[in-house]
C-alpha cells in the first residue's frame, strides 16, 4: 500500500477540462411530481452537484420514482491523496515463480482453494488455479512447483480448515463472488478467525480472498493477508504468493 | 416453422439416440428411491410443520424410520403402519413422536396400512388437481399473455416481504411470469424450510408458505391487471420431489427443473438427482406445470459456441426425461440462452442459428431463452445495449419465455429500477421489431451454422450412447464440469428399491395415464 | 413556491427499503489503472457513497477514464424540507381561461412569443403558442380571448422589446433550449434586463421564459416572473398568465 | 439491390417531375448573385484576413463596391478594375483602402482587369483542385475505412483547443468522419468568422484557421490509424458560397449542404439560399467534396411517419440540384433519419421501409443516416438501446454514413464518455450483425409501406410542379414551416444579374466539365 504525492487537483470531464460534470441515477420511494423531483435535486445537492438537473423521472408504480440526473459536482478529486493497494512485489512469469519456489523452499507451493458459504461461483477461483487461467494466462496448476488443492464451491470454512491442515497448506485461497447483504464480508471474517483459532500465528497459512466486488484496502478489517479483486490475472496471484511465503 | 431446413432424418436420428442414452438413467430412477422422494409422498400423505429449530417433522420421521427399518422399502409403509398402530391420524403428531423416540416402526407393511397409505396420499393429488383446475379457470377469467414470448422477470431481494411488492409492481409493468429467485446454499439444504422468511442471501427460501403468500399477491394482481401472472420457483437441489410437491399443491405454475443442473454446478450425486428427478417431474406433470431446463447454465462454464451442441445434446435429454415422466410439449420450457462472446464477429447470427435451431428441434415446446449475463460487465450501458439484442433474437426466432435480462447482471441482484428498464427494453423491441420475423429468411450462414450444431449433437450422443450417460457426465461433457456417478452430496440419501418397495404415490404416478378432469 | 412538512426522512431504493443505493457515472483525465480507480472512489466518497464499488473503468484514450460507480449514499433526503415551484393559481380549461380574460380584462390578452438570442429550437415554444399544441393540448393560438404573436427564432432582444411594446404585450414568452455554456441564464438575464430598462415596472409586460433545463425556482435571479420546464402544456400557461395578468 | 420491388417507371417518373419542379429554381439561381457569391469568388482570388472588429476585408471590400455600383454586375470586375488602376497586386490592402474611403469602383470592366480576375481565381480554383489531388494521395496512402457504413461522430465544444483532441480521440476508437459541429448563431452571420476560436456556444465557429487547424491534425491522426479520416462541417446559412470555396481550399471532405434547410429551420430567404445553394455546390463539385443533405431535421418538426414522403421529395430535388451543379453520385450523402416515435407499433419495420427506400432510390449515393434526436429523452438507457436499433437499421439497409447517435442527446452536446459509449455501440452492431442483410428479405409490410411513401412522394411532386417550388415552400411543404420567397433573412444581400454580370469563377465552373488531374 502507498501514496503518491501528486501536487494536482482535478475534477470529472464532461467535455470541457474542468467542468465537472456527472451523471447519477436513483430511485427514491416517492411519487413522481414536482415533489418527487425536488426531493432528487436536494439528494444531488447533498451529493454536492451544483447545478443539478433533473434529466428524468419515471414512475416504478404508486409510490417510487426513478431519476436521472445530469450536473456538475463541486468536489475536487486529489490523486495524490488517492490510496491504493499497489503491487509491492515483482510480477514474475512462470518460470521465475518455479524458480523462487525451489530456491526459497526447497519444496512445493502447496495451495488450497475454495469458494466458501454458500457460494457457488467457482469461474473465478478456476481462472486462478486451473491449468485453463484466464486472459491468456495459465493458472497456479499449470506452475511445476505449485501443488493445487482446488476444493470447488460450497465448501464449509471447518472444512476449509481441515483441509489446509491435512495438506499443509502454504496458503489458502478463498474466492467469494455473492455481495449480496455483504454475504461476501461475513463469511470472510468468519473464515480468517476460523484460522487463527486453528492455526498459531507462525503456522497459519497466508489467507487470500479474491472476487469481483471486494475493496483491496480491506485486508486488516477482514483479517486477510491480500485481497484481489475484479480482473486479477493468475501471476500476480502466484508472484504474490512467493514474495509473501518466502518473506515467512 | 423450416426456416433451417434441417434434415428430418437427422433430427429423428438424434431423438432415437437421445432416448437410448436416456433409457438406462430412467431404469436407475425406476429402481432406486431417496429420502426426498419418500419425503414429497409423506408431504403429499398431509404431514406440515417444523420443529423448534426449524427441521420439518418430516425429515425428523423419515430420518427415524430409515435409522430403524432402512429406505430401500420405502417410508410410507411403516409410517401408515405405526400410524395405524398408534391409533392416530394425524401424521404430524406422529412425526414429534418418532422424533421423541417413543415409536418403532416395522419393514412389514399390512395391506390395511398400505390402503391408508394411498388414501392420504391420493387426497394430497387430488389437491394437486383441484390447483390445476383452479390455474385453468383463472386463466380463463383472466387471460394469458397477448404476446409470445411471455415475458419472465425475476425478484431476489432475499426477504418475501419486499418481494411480493415488488413482483406485483413488475407485473403492472407488464411480467406475465415471476421466478423468485432461491437463496445460495438453499439447493444443498437437505429439507424445505418453513414459514414465511426474510433472511435469504441473493434470493429468497422456497418454502410452502412463501409460495402460498407470493401466489396469492399475484392472484390479485392478476385480477388487477387483467391477466394471470405466472409463479415460478425452482424444484432442484437436495429437496426437488418435495419442493415439485409443494409447487403443486401451492398452485405454482413453472418450475425451474432440470435433469443435470444439480450434478454439474451443485455437486449433487448423480443417481441422486436422476431419481429425485424423475419423481419431480411425475408431480409437475399432473400439476399442469411448465418446467425450465437449465441449459443456459453450461454456457456461463463452457464456451457457447465450442459447446453450443452441448446445449442441443441435453435438450433432448431433457425432452426424452420429462416425455417419459408423463410432461407434455406444452410444458417443456427447454432452456438455451444469449451467451456469445459479444466481441466474437457475428457474433448476433451465430446466437440467431443456435436459437433458431432449437425452436425447429422442439416446435411445440416453449423455449426458455435466456439473457446474456457471462459478457456483462459493469458498464451498465452497454447492459442494456445487449439485453435489447437478446429481446430481439428472441422475437426473431419466436422463444416462448424470455427471461428479461437486467443491465446491472454483472454488479448486484436485480433493482426496482432495473426491471423497469429492463421491461421498457423488452416493451420497445416487441413493439418496434416483434413481427420482423416475417423479414427473416436465414442465409447460408445461419443454416450451416445450426446444421453443424446439429451435426456435432449427433456425434456426442452417438458418443454417449457408447459410454453411457453418467460416465459422459463423469467425464466433463457438459458445462466442463466433471462429476463421477460416486461422488457428489446426498448419495447417502439414496437407496436401491427393495423387492418389497411401496410408494403409493409413484405407484398412482406410474400408473396409467390420469386425465384431467 | 412552498414547503412541505412531512416528517419521515427517505433514502434511495435499490431493492430494500432504505439501502440507499445508487449509481453514477464520471470521466476523470487520468489513466485507467489502480490509482485512477482510488481517485474514482475518492470521488465516490465525496459524494457521500460508502461502501462504493467501481463496477467499469474504460479507458478513453490515454489520459481519461470512464468510471461506473454503484454503492450505498449515506445522504437522507428530507422530502419535507423540499422547495417546489408549485402551481399556486387554479387550473382551468380553454372555456375557463376565455371566460376569466373577457371577465378580468375585457379585451384580448396579448402574448408575444420567441425564442432569443442564437436558440432556434421554437418546438417547444410553438407547442405552448401554436394551434397544434402538444399532449393534446391546443396551443394559446386557439384560445379565443388570446392575440398571439409569435416573433420565431433567433430574435435579438431589442427586436423582442420592440414587438412587445408595438403590440401592447400583456406577456412576453421567452424560450430557450440551448444550455451549453449557461447560453439560457445569459440570455435570460440580457432580456428581463432590457424589458426593465424599457419599461417603467407598472407597464412591463409580464416575462415568462420557458425550456427543459430551467430551474424553474430561480425567477428572482433571472429576472422574470415564471419559469416553465420540462413538459409544460399549454393549459398550465395559460392558466397562469391570466392569473398572473388578473392580479395586475 | 431490388428487395423492395419498386416500380422502375415510378422512379423514373418521380426523378422527371423532381427535375421539371427544380429546373425554375435553377434558372433563378443562374440569374441572380448573392453578396456572398461574390466574396466567395474574392476569397477564391486570394483575399483573406479582418478588420480589428473581426469583420473580414472581404466583407469590407464587397460591401464598398455594392454602396458604389451595386451587386447586379458582379463584384470581381470592379475589384480587380480598381486593383490593376491602383498599380496593387493585394487584394487585401485594397480591401483596406476601400474601408477607408479612398477607393472609387466603376461598373465597367476593361479585358485586363477580367483577365487579372480570371488568373486570380484559376489560382484559388488550383488550390482547391491540389487539395482534392493531395486527399486522393492520402487515401491511397492511409487507405479508406475497410467498413460501410463509415463511422461519423460530431464534436461540438465550441472550443477548437477542445475538440481537437476529441475528435483525435474519437477517431482512434474508430471514427471515420469527424464533423465539428458549428456554433449556434454562425449561419445567421453574413460573414464569416476570422482566425482559432474558442467560444462557441453548443459547436465551434466555422473559420478558415479552425478548418486548417483540425484538417492538420486529423492528418496526423489518419497517418497514426492508418486510415483516412474525414473531415466535416457546414457550407450552409448566410455565408455558404464562402464556406464552400474555404471548404475546398483547407481539404475538408465533407460538408453539410442542403438546397433548403437555410430557408426551412434558419429562415434564411429562398431566392438568396438557391443562389448560394448552386454556387456552393459548383465549389464541392470541383473540391471532390461530399454533400450532406439535411432532410433529418424535417423529421424534427413534422412526424416521421406522416412526413415520409416529404423526405423523398427533398431528397429527389436534392440530387437533381447537385447533379446539375455537377456532383457525381458519389458526393452525394442524401440524409435521412431513425425519427419515427418509438412507441408507435411496427416502428422499426416502417423505419427500415423508409431506409430501404432511400438506399433503393439512390443506390449510388452514399446516404447519410442520422440518429433519433426528437424522441430521446433523458432516459440515457433507453437512449443507448433506440441507437443501438437505429444502427441495426443503418447496417440491414446499407447505408453509406453512419451519424452515430450519443445517449445523452436529449441532455448535453456529447461528452468524451458519450462518443466513446455511442463507438461501442456502433462496434458491437456491426460486428455481431452487420451482415444479417444477408438475411433480411423485407416482407410484404416493409414493402408496401415503401410503394406507399414512393406514391405519395410522386403525387406531391406532381403538385409542387403546378404550384411552383418557391410557392411550395411558401405553403409549409417542408417540415411544416412556411417560408414565402419574399420573406426571409439575407434578401437584401441578392440581385438580378445585369446584363454585363461577370464573374469569373461562375465561368470557370459553369464552363465544360474539366476533369480531375
Ligand atoms: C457464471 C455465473 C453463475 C454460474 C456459476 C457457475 C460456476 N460454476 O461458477 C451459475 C449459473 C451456476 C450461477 C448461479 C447463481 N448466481 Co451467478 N453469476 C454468474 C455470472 C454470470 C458470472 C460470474 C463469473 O463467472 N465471472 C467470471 C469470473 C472469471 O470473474 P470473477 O468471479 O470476478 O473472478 C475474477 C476476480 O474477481 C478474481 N477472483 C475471484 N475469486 C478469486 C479468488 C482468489 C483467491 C483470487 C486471488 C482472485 C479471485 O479473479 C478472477 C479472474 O480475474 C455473474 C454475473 C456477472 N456477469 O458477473 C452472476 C452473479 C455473480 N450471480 C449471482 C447470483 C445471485 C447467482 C445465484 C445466487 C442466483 C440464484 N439465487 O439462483 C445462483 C446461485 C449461485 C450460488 N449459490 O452462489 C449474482 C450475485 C449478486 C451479488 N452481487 O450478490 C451475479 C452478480 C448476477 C446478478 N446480478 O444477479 N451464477
Ligand atoms: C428538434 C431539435 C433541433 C431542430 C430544431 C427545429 C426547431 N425548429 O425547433 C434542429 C434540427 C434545427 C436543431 C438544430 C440544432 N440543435 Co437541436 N435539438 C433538437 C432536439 C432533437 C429536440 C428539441 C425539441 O424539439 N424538443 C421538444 C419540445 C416540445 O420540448 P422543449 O423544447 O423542452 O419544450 C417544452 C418545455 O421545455 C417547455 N418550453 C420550452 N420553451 C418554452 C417557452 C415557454 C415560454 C414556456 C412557457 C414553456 C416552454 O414547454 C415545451 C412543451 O412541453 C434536441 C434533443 C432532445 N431530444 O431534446 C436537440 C438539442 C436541443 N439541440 C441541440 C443543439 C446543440 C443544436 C444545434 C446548436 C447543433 C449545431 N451546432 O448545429 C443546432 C442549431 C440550433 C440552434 N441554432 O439553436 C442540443 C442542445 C445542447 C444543450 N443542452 O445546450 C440538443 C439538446 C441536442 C444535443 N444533445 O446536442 N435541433
Ligand atoms: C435448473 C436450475 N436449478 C437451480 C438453479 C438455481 O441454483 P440453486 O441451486 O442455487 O437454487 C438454476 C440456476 O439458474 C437452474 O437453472
Ligand atoms: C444542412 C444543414 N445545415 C446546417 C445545419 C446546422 O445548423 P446551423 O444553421 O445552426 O449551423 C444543419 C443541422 O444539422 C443542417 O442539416
Amino acid at each position: 500500500m502507498d501514496t503518491v504525492m501528486s501536487a494536482a487537483v482535478i475534477r470529472p470531464y464532461g467535455d470541457t477540462t474542468g467542468d465537472g460534470m456527472v451523471q447519477v441515477s436513483f430511485t427514491l420511494p416517492l411519487a413522481a411530481d414536482k415533489r418527487g423531483e425536488g426531493a432528487a435535486l436536494q439528494l444531488a445537492g447533498k451529493m454536492g452537484i451544483d447545478p443539478a438537473m433533473v434529466v428524468h423521472a419515471r414512475p416504478i408504480g404508486a409510490q417510487h420514482t426513478f431519476f436521472v440526473v445530469y450536473g456538475r459536482v463541486n468536489h475536487l478529486v486529489e490523486p495524490g491523496k488517492v490510496v491504493v493497494a499497489e503491487r509491492d512485489y515483482p510480477l514474475l512469469s512462470a518460470k521465475e515463480v518455479n524458480a523462487a519456489i525451489r530456491a526459497r523452499l526447497r519444496r512445493k507451493l502447496v495451495v488450497v482453494g475454495a469458494c466458501i458459504g454458500t457460494d457457488a461461483h467457482t469461474v473465478g477461483i478456476d481462472a486462478i488455479l486451473n491449468v485453463k487461467g484466464i486472459a491468456g494466462e495459465k493458472g497456479l496448476e499449470y506452475y511445476r512447483e505449485c501443488r493445487v488443492v482446488n476444493l470447488g464451491a460450497q465448501v464449509a470454512v471447518a472444512a476449509l480448515v481441515e483441509h489446509a491442515r491435512a495438506e499443509k497448506a502454504d496458503a489458502v485461497l478463498v474466492s467469494q463472488v455473492v455481495t449480496q447483504r455483504d454475504a461476501h464480508l461475513t463469511n470472510t471474517r468468519e473464515m480468517s478467525a476460523a484460522f487463527r483459532e486453528a492455526f498459531p500465528a507462525a503456522k497459519r497459512p497466508l489467507l487470500v480472498v479474491g472476487g469481483p466486488r471486494f475493496d483491496e484496502l480491506q485486508t486488516a478489517d477482514l483479517g486477510v493477508d491480500r485481497i484481489f479483486g475484479r480482473g486479477t490475472t493468475p501471476r500476480e496471484v502466484a508472484s504474490y504468493l512467493i514474495h509473501a511465503v518466502g518473506a515467512r | 416453422m423450416n426456416k433451417l431446413k434441417l434434415d428430418r432424418r437427422t433430427v429423428a436420428t438424434a431423438r432415437r439416440l437421445a432416448a437410448a442414452a436416456g433409457r438406462p438413467v430412467v431404469d436407475l430412477a425406476r429402481s432406486h428411491t431417496t429420502v426426498s422422494v419418500e419425503r414429497a409422498t409423506l408431504r403429499l400423505a398431509g404431514i406440515t410443520g417444523a420443529d423448534p429449530d426449524g427441521i420439518p417433522w418430516v425429515n425428523r420421521l423419515v430420518d427415524t424410520v430409515v435409522e430403524q427399518v432402512g429406505l430401500g422399502g420405502g417410508v410410507a409403509g411403516p409410517v401408515f403402519d405405526a400410524l395405524q398402530r398408534d391409533g392416530h391420524q394425524d401424521l404430524t403428531l406422529l412425526a414429534q413422536k418418532a422424533a421423541a423416540g417413543s415409536v418403532t416402526f416395522r419393514a412389514e407393511t399390512p395391506a390395511a396400512a398400505k390402503r391408508a397409505a394411498a388414501r392420504a396420499v391420493k387426497t394430497g393429488l387430488a389437491q394437486v388437481d383441484r390447483r390445476r383446475r383452479e390455474r385453468d379457470r383463472l386463466i380463463k377469467r383472466y387471460g394469458d399473455p397477448k404476446q409470445r414470448p411471455w415475458i419472465y422477470l425475476i425478484v431476489a431481494t432475499g426477504d418475501i416481504h419486499e418481494d411480493i411488492p415488488q413482483a406485483q409492481a413488475a407485473a403492472r409493468a407488464g411480467a406475465d411470469v415471476i421466478a423468485v429467485i432461491r437463496s445460495t446454499g438453499q439447493s444443498l439444504l437437505d429439507y424445505v424450510p418453513e414459514g414465511a422468511t426474510r433472511e435469504g442471501f441473493a434470493g429468497t427460501y422456497a418454502t410452502q408458505e412463501n409460495f402460498r403468500l407470493m401466489r396469492a399477491a399475484l392472484d390479485d394482481t392478476s385480477k388487477e391487471v387483467g391477466r394471470y401472472v405466472r409463479l415460478t420457483n425452482y424444484a432442484s437441489g437436495l429437496c426437488m420431489p418435495e419442493i415439485a410437491a409443494l409447487a403443486g399443491l401451492e398452485r405454482l405454475d413453472m418450475m425451474l427443473n432440470d435433469s443435470m443442473y444439480g450434478i454439474l454446478f451443485r455437486d449433487i450425486n448423480p443417481i441422486r438427482t436422476f431419481v429425485d428427478q424423475r419423481f419431480s417431474r411425475q408431480v409437475h406433470a399432473r400439476a399442469g406445470i411448465i418446467i425450465n431446463t437449465g441449459e443456459d447454465n453450461y454456457l456461463t462454464t463452457a464456451d457457447a459456441v465450442d459447446a453450443a451442441h452441448t446445449v442441443t445434446v441435453s435438450q433432448l435429454l431433457n425432452e426424452y426425461f420429462a416425455h417419459e415422466a408423463g410432461l407434455e410439449d406444452w410444458q417443456l420450457g427447454l432452456g438455451h440462452a444469449f451467451e456469445i462472446n459479444p466481441e466474437l464477429p457475428e457474433s448476433f447470427r451465430l446466437e440467431l442459428a443456435h436459437a433458431l435451431l432449437a425452436r425447429e428441434l422442439f416446435p411445440d415446446a416453449p423455449l426458455k431463452w435466456m439473457p446474456p449475463t457471462k459478457h456483462m460487465t459493469g458498464d451498465v450501458f452497454r447492459g442494456n445495449l445487449l439485453d435489447g439484442f437478446f429481446n430481439l433474437a428472441g422475437a426473431l426466432t419466436g422463444q416462448g419465455i424470455l427471461l428479461v435480462g437486467m443491465m446491472t447482471e454483472a454488479v448486484v441482484t436485480p433493482w426496482l429500477s432495473d426491471r423497469d428498464i429492463a421491461l421498457q427494453n423488452v416493451r420497445y423491441v416487441l413493439s418496434a421489431a416483434g413481427n420482423l420475423h416475417e423479414d427473416f429468411t436465414p442465409g447460408a450462414f445461419i443454416r450451416d451454422r445450426a446444421h453443424t450444431v446439429l451435426g456435432e449433437a449427433v456425434t456426442l450422443l452417438r458418443q454417449i450412447g457408447r459410454q453411457g450417460l453418467l460416465d459422459a457426465i463423469g467425464e466433463g461433457t457438459f458445462g466442463i464440469m466433471r462429476r463421477p456417478a460416486d461422488r457428489g452430496k446426498g448419495l447417502d440419501g439414496v437407496a436401491a428399491r427393495e423387492p418389497g418397495y411401496f410408494n403409493p404415490a409413484i405407484e398412482i404416478l406410474d400408473g396409467p395415464s390420469w386425465t384431467q378432469s
